[in-house]
């Protein structure tokens, strides 16, 4: 069995409605489970006091950001190349959950970065990343919103998904070479684990997966969505045409 | 493909403020900002390699959407997209056409505004440089949105959302490469990235255009 | 057959909007033959000929014109209203590489206008100027949408004595048209009975439809 | 129940309300866009005479 057979809509809608509830009861014991543990149940940092809470929710946002932005260039590619609908959907059905996750990211580093910096917002290397990608979310968003062909749309926002790609990552040379920053270095990259303490580790990994599952979950379930509109209008062009 | 570019550069010029729309709107902006800023030429000079690359940039961005836009109107493009040369070389040579019509005036006027908003001694020449290396990627850029966004109505908007986050590696460069001329920093490590930028820009990003007149006219 | 036919075409099918508009379509269009197209507004001519002048992909079937072999001229006549009717065609003669753009505009009638701006000229004129562009191009096929809109019986005739001399000198045209073009020796396809049927009957699948196999 | 958070409960509660807020407004969008696409699909079969899909 090849894994493009789930690239069939018929066979991924079937796949999908099977999984969709594991999918979604994982996701709230973990993503509660992470949140109330790192919430609740965890020390405060003898540096930064209660804020380090934050971390349990700015970590993972941010790693989905990238990683979302790294899952719909994987779909654009599989969408020029082998012209799976699916994929295309896929990444459509993606781009605003990863804009919501840039914007908490964002959002939750700035409310962190007040008591730490003093100020709100700062010129930050890796926060104006964000900003910048998420500039880049907006735009890939508001081209599939524009264009009425789907299939269209697909290809234009996927040369937009290259394109922006190659961009996003020079961006964020570029950036780190104009301000070098405050944040602190890759504490969290899992090979370097022992960084972090690990009463604030394994929450925190809780509250990855959580956010990785609840990303699955809503991609599932707008792919869905997606392909159900596909075929609704495909209906009623038809019906116009007959 | 020289007919092309010949053609291009003939329209801008007869259809009036080809050359001169980009350079007037960088002029405004260079009068508008002592206004916002204040008089003082301390703030000013030290503001200004930022101000002018910015304001090169927004007269790049002002002509974008007519790149494509009216040979899609009057059939040209379809014409051309079917004639002997590649649709590579046809986005190249638009790209082309438009930075001569903007970039390019815009480089040579640029250490007149220079004066205006009192770039420091070494700034003259660092500007005139980087705008130079950078404002070919700016229109190589502004080519790929407006292939983009061709068919649709009211694309202007979104073109601006779309290339804009594509500017900024080249504006980041461009100013910083001024900056640290006016202040006797070293240079080389800007001046490269921002000649890498451009080049690779110019050399691949026609590609992604082609693609996506292609996929618009289909 | 001495030599292979220009264009020919077998079971193609071509889409719109992601839906097939028109299926099984063969034909062949040799040296010196005309085709003309006929059917009601948005049975997908226009589509077709997009497909054989290369702009679109064929949803299904096989098309052997060689892009290079087409000239396509489609409703809009990519005239630039600021430039000179001289100006427009010899633009498109550098681009296809062609020699002198007098005979085109000698047949077509525009020596008069030469120096005349587009912008001035006349629907009809125009719409000259238009064909006088496929002269200049030097390729054998025509593929022309709707090539009469616009013009009056004169410049139809003239229009028709165009094609026959390119007919006469080894080209091919394919037309799509409403109206009596006065080439009595065209073959006639009505493009009717080929009109797509829906996927339920065993038609063919659009890109749309196919995300539901 | 709530930890005390110190001088930074105010950043703390407002990250992660902002947050759930954020997390739960995204979730209802797309619940909400997913039974509106179902229910027309469902509508539209229906009129089409075909239930199969």
């Amino acid at each position: 069995m090849s894994i493009w057979e789930y690239a069939n809509p018929k066979k991924f809608m079937q796949t999908s409605a099977w999984a969709l509830p594991w999918v979604a009861g994982l996701t709230l014991v973990t993503l509660i489970g992470g949140l109330v543990w790192g919430f609740f149940f965890t020390p405060d940092d003898y540096k930064q006091g209660s804020t380090v809470k934050i971390i349990y929710i700015h970590v993972p946002a941010a790693m989905m950001a990238i990683n979302v932005w790294a899952m719909m260039l994987v779909t654009s590619l599989i969408w020029l190349i082998r012209r799976h609908h699916v994929s295309a959907l896929a990444a459509k059905a993606a781009a605003p959950v990863g804009m919501v996750m840039t914007l908490i990211a964002l959002i939750t580093g700035a409310i962190w970065g007040q008591p730490m910096w003093g100020t709100w917002w700062e010129w930050d290397p890796r926060l104006t990343s964000f900003l910048i990608l998420f500039l880049f979310y907006l735009g890939y968003i508001a081209l599939w919103g524009a264009i009425d062909n789907p299939d269209t749309a697909a290809d234009l926002t996927g040369v937009l998904c290259l394109v922006g790609s190659v961009f996003a990552i020079l961006s964020r040379y570029a950036v780190n070479f104009w301000n070098q920053g405050l944040h602190q270095g890759a504490s969290l990259s899992l090979d370097k684990e022992e960084n972090v303490a690990d009463v604030f580790w394994y929450p925190l990994v809780v509250s990855i997966t959580g956010f990785v599952l609840l990303f699955l979950a809503l991609v599932l379930i707008r792919t869905r969505t997606e392909i159900r509109a596909r075929r609704l209008q495909a209906l009623e062009t038809r019906e116009r045409m007959a | 493909m020289i007919a092309l570019l010949a053609r291009d550069l003939a329209l801008a010029v007869r259809a009036g403020g080809g050359f001169g729309l980009g350079l007037a709107f960088f002029l405004i902006v260079v009068t508008l900002v002592p206004f916002g800023v204040g008089p003082e030429g301390g703030v000013l000079a030290r503001i200004a390699p930022g101000i002018l690359w910015l304001g090169a940039l927004l007269a790049c961005l002002l002509s974008l959407d007519r790149i494509f836009a009216l040979d899609y109107e009057d059939g040209s493009l379809d014409l051309l997209a079917t004639a002997p040369i590649p649709l590579e070389g046809v986005v190249t040579i638009k790209a082309a056409a438009h930075w001569i019509t903007t970039g390019l005036p815009l480089v040579a006027a640029a250490p007149v505004f220079g004066i205006l908003l009192h770039l420091e001694g070494a700034g003259f020449f660092w500007l005139t440089a980087s705008l130079a290396l950078g404002t070919p990627a700016l229109s190589v850029l502004g080519t790929f949105g407006a292939a983009l966004t061709v068919g649709l109505k009211r694309g202007g908007l979104l073109l601006s959302l779309l290339v804009l986050p594509l500017y900024v590696p080249t504006l980041i460069f461009g100013a910083e490469l001024v900056r640290r001329g006016v202040a006797g920093m070293e240079t080389t490590t800007p001046l490269l990235m921002l000649a890498g930028i451009t080049a690779a820009t110019v050399a691949l990003v026609p590609f992604a255009s082609a693609a996506a007149i292609r996929v618009n006219l289909r | 057959m001495s030599e292979p036919p220009l264009v020919s075409v077998a079971g193609l099918a071509v889409a719109r909007g992601g839906l097939a508009v028109l299926e099984g379509i063969d034909f062949v269009v040799s040296r010196g033959a005309a085709l003309i197209l006929r059917g009601p507004n948005g049975i997908g001519k226009t589509t077709l000929l997009r497909t054989l002048a290369g702009l679109q992909p064929p949803l299904a079937g096989t098309l052997s014109a060689l892009p290079e072999a087409v000239a396509y001229a489609a409703h809009a006549d990519g005239l630039k209203a600021t430039l000179s009717v001289t100006e427009n065609l010899r633009f498109w003669a550098a681009v296809y590489g062609t020699g002198s753009i007098d005979p085109a505009l000698n047949a077509m009638n525009l020596s008069a206008l030469r120096d005349r701006p587009a912008h001035s000229l006349s629907a009809g004129q125009k719409r000259r100027l238009g064909l006088a562009r496929l002269l200049v191009t030097g390729r054998p096929v025509w593929v022309l949408d709707e090539p009469t809109v616009s013009l009056d019986a004169a410049s139809v005739a003239l229009f028709a004595t165009a094609v026959r001399a390119h007919l006469a000198g080894g080209g091919a045209a394919l037309i799509a048209t409403h109206i009596d073009l006065g080439l009595h020796e065209a073959r006639v396809l009505d493009l009717t009975p080929f009109r797509a049927r829906p996927p339920e009957a065993g038609g063919i699948r659009g890109s749309f439809d196919e995300a539901f196999a | 129940m709530i930890p005390d958070l110190g001088k930074y409960a105010g950043a703390v509660l407002g990250s992660y309300a902002v947050t759930i807020a954020l997390l739960l407004g995204l979730v209802a969008v797309t619940l909400w866009r997913s039974a509106k696409v179902k229910r027309a699909l469902a509508a539209q079969e229906a009129r089409m005479g075909q239930g199969d899909g």
